[in-house]
């Protein structure tokens, strides 16, 4: 079974649980090495995206993507809000009006919103940002998609590719964002845009077995 | 953590409805999306000039909306760059007809949310110019940081554009002063003791009892270095030396010296450095022809302070005198 | 302790040089005995208004030093009152001919020094009176205590006083309406966190983390009551309603509500607790016409706030919305 | 022997000492019940007063005295500093022009300078102030010169008196001064002013013997 708008929008509010969950985990993560809000603007967005999904659940999974982004981008501020929101804007028109998403859609439509991060904030891999995490999640989904697997498939590697991605940044020097201010002293942390990243998937991942 | 609030997810809201009623003849606020405009916007045929960033800095952005400084400010949750809904309504409020200035500091969520609104007041023909201020000499500006941070230099770019804006200087005008003002002007601070954000609910930092922070932020960012406190005389030098060296300031030179508090370090602490950096600067054949000493830019409770020097020319010296009539900054009118 | 300070021995001496500096066009600064004077002393035929008192409550009392406020200030050291020999400077500077008003906040210590002041200067000819502001409702004035310490309501009082010399009311007119102002102002604080004084290196009281200090002084001195923090819209009328009912203030009073930051709480909180403090005037059927909110008269870097509520009526609007020209207070010149 | 002016000056000059060694318990006391500055303003004082008879010892004891009363009076400032410089000052009207001071002119000079802390600070015995030091004192002084005791003897005895009524302020609620603010909280510590005037009567003391 392909990937419905309902089931997109289900998806995004068990991120929201999750994200309100690990709330103070990401403030934690941002305050060793920015400036403690990620948990409370991610949470604070979607929060309010929940809000709006409970008035009224648009039609298509494209439709519930780009309202997620004019939510994000409206209410999260920060980076995190443009770049998560950039995401979403892609993912959205990537996936056009279909009325369901399969394996091939997802992988494209993830790689849509890695590409909308790159474009707006221009970091590369090993900079320790969420970029880290989303493009081997991409890739991975990418090469289960080719290889036929199926939408829960296609989130699991993404899910699993991230986790690790995030888990790499923890040695790196930041080169993008508020961390690369600290210059050296932000290794030995992990970057909470990449944490999130990961969580975001791995949720996902679940919410499509 | 001890603050003088209810929720933490209300903070702003509370205090701006304390600030309009507090301001009520120099500010209108309006709440969703949070902006702050000045009481006659939109001023017909002038320029706007609209900044705004994540809360917690007070003064800084609200309390510098008035006649001869900002037509709007954009108070984000604490710490958190504003949304582009936020600087677009700000811009649609106080766009007279002239086209809107957009005063960015230098933080990846700041630079992207605005230029998105940007984008979105192009699209309704409101013609619209960012400058990103970058004055902060503790981040080194390379290709392996996000370039350095927007800091006190703020303060005096806001109050010189906003003079020029008001006497009827053109978008270009504007435009082009505040990318000279920018050019010219930098900072440095540093941290004694740590601010607590309300949601985060714990300090952003820790410091030993003999510990000091080095190149602070503004947003509890860790500086660059950790050092031993000492003695004022050997602080300010630790906070104006990089600062003259990056310019570079030298002798002959004539400048406005900011001396700014962080929030919670008393003032008596700070004209005490002032009147060290005003001795450091004259030793060096430096003339200091205005200065500035108070809590503009501040990081909630953070103790700690932070220098910024900016080159002056007659010009620059005329619209910083020009009349001003904000919360915070007010002369001559 | 972490200060920007050399030498906690000079440390008043070395702030006064940087606000020499930091404000040449207002004021010049004498230093032994220490004394900060409006720059055109004196001013003849004018009653000159002298205030002064331990250092570390800046901006008060040399930040209102300047047209319509002030004439001089003697910092003392910090939390020191100052000495006879730096009031009898303070008023041999600044007599103009017209004789002299001493500003006298309510402790044992500022009454006694400026008490002799006045008796040297009355020997010496000069006509001089002394107003002591009372107006902390923390404290009972019994025969138990020293009376009501002076806060807030002494920010208010210079303001208002200095306006009225400016124009040229003479001495019995100034000392008339200090009475007056003083018989009608009340106050009211609370610390959160503790300052720290230079010379004892050491908090000045300690507060457990869910603790706040109700009816703390401007000196670190401790409060009447030791009791758990709580949100701000209980903390606000736990300040308020012991001075509504104190005067008592009542439904049709106008009043000025003046919400004072003790030095290391950030802006927003102020804003936010002022919000707060004029819903519930406006409950009560109290107009609120003016309000001042910011630190104006702190305690080193201590956390916390007070509230200082003024009856008003037409002529202490008036003086209140007068020209001044001060380092902390600035309007209408 | 008599007390000349140098033994005065002398006596004075161990007074700052033992101001300067006790500066911190004085704040510290201060800190408990007032706002932390008896200790450093006393010594501000006592150590201008050193500075000044390096310069210049006067030439009687009256002449040392009314020295001291007037560099406390415009350095030390804050209550002490007039409420000491008064009790100098009436000490030194007190003992006149005499070029030595017996026990008799030791223990009025005393009494003096009591009636002088009090016309300017009205305490009474019991208000947790100096005077509850001050004022057993001046008792025990006088009767031992009125008993025919020596100057050493009289210093003796109110050092003795003062010690007593320094410790009686524990108990006490205070009535004046910045303690008194605090109401009851202010039961239970030792009266920062009392404190001293025991320490110094203890030094004039030990100077005289
Ligand atoms: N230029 C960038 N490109 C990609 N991701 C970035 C960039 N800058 C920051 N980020 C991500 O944003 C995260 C921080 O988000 P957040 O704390 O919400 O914003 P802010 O730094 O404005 O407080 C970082 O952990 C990082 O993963
Ligand atoms: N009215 C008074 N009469 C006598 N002694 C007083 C009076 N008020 C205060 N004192 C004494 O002064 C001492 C405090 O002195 P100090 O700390 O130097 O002054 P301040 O209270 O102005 O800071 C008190 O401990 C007390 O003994
Ligand atoms: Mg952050
Ligand atoms: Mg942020
Ligand atoms: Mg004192
Ligand atoms: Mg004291």
């Amino acid at each position: 079974m392909g990937c419905t708008a309902e089931r997109v929008a289900e998806a995004l509010r068990a991120v929201a649980r999750v994200v309100a969950e690990h709330r103070e985990e990401l403030v934690r993560l941002d305050r060793e090495i920015g400036d403690g809000d990620h948990g409370e603007n991610l949470n604070r967005g979607f929060t309010a995206l929940v809000s709006k999904l409970d008035g009224d659940v648009p039609g298509t999974p494209g439709a519930v993507l780009k309202s997620a982004a004019t939510t994000l981008i409206s209410v999260v501020g920060g980076a995190a809000g443009p770049l998560y929101g950039t995401a979403f804007l892609r993912a959205a028109t990537s996936v056009g009006d279909a009325a369901e998403l399969d394996a091939g859609a997802v992988a494209g439509a993830l790689r849509a919103a890695l590409e909308g991060v790159v474009a707006r904030g221009k970091a590369a891999v090993g900079d320790k940002t969420m970029v880290d995490a989303l493009t081997p999640a991409v890739a991975a989904a990418s090469s289960v998609a080719a290889t036929g697997g199926d939408v829960a498939g296609v989130l699991a590697a993404a899910a699993e590719a991230a986790e690790q991605g995030a888990e790499s940044t923890v040695p790196l020097v930041a080169r993008k964002g508020r961390a690369s201010y600290l210059g050296e002293r932000s290794a030995g942390h992990l970057d909470p845009g990449a944490r999130s990243t990961a969580l975001l998937l791995r949720t996902l991942a679940g919410s499509a077995r | 953590m001890k603050k003088i609030i209810n929720d933490p997810a209300t903070v702003v809201a509370d205090a701006l409805r304390g600030m309009e009623l507090a301001h009520a003849d120099l500010l209108d606020v309006q709440y969703d999306p949070a902006v702050v405009v000045r009481v006659d916007a939109p001023v017909p045929r002038k320029v706007a000039v609209v900044s705004g960033g994540g809360s917690g800095h007070e003064p800084l952005h609200a309390g510098f909306v008035g006649r001869g400084m900002l037509d709007a400010a954009c108070p984000g949750a604490v710490f958190t760059s504003p949304t582009p809904d936020q600087v677009l309504a700000a811009v649609q409020r106080t766009n007279g007809g002239a086209g809107a200035l957009l005063i960015v500091k230098n933080y990846t969520g700041d630079v992207l949310n605005f230029e998105t609104a940007a984008e979105l007041a192009a699209a309704e023909g409101i013609e619209v110019r960012s400058v990103v201020v970058d004055d902060d000499v503790a981040v080194k500006d390379s290709l392996h940081t996000a370039g350095r941070r927007g800091v006190g230099g703020t303060v005096l770019l806001e109050k010189i554009v906003g003079a020029a804006a008001e006497r009827g200087v053109d978008l270009d005008g504007c435009e082009a002063l505040a990318r000279k003002v920018a050019g010219q002007v930098r900072s440095m601070g540093l941290a004694l003791a740590p601010c607590t954000v309300p949601h985060a609910g714990e300090p952003s930092f820790t410091l030993a009892d003999d510990e000091m922070e080095l190149g602070i932020g503004i947003h509890g960012e860790p500086g660059r270095q950790r050092v031993p406190v000492r003695p004022a005389d050997s602080l300010v030098p630790a906070l104006l030396d990089p600062i003259l060296g990056d310019l570079p300031f030298g002798a002959g030179d004539r400048v406005l010296l900011f001396t700014n508090g962080m929030g919670g370090t008393p003032l008596l602490e700070l004209y005490l450095a002032h009147g060290i950096a005003e001795r450091l600067l004259a030793e060096r054949g430096i003339t200091v022809r205005r200065r500035l000493v108070g809590p503009y830019i501040t990081s909630l409770e953070m103790q700690g302070m932070s220098l910024t020097l900016l080159k002056l020319d007659d010009e620059l010296v005329e619209l910083w005198d020009a009349p001003v009539r904000t919360a915070a900054l007010r002369w001559g009118l």
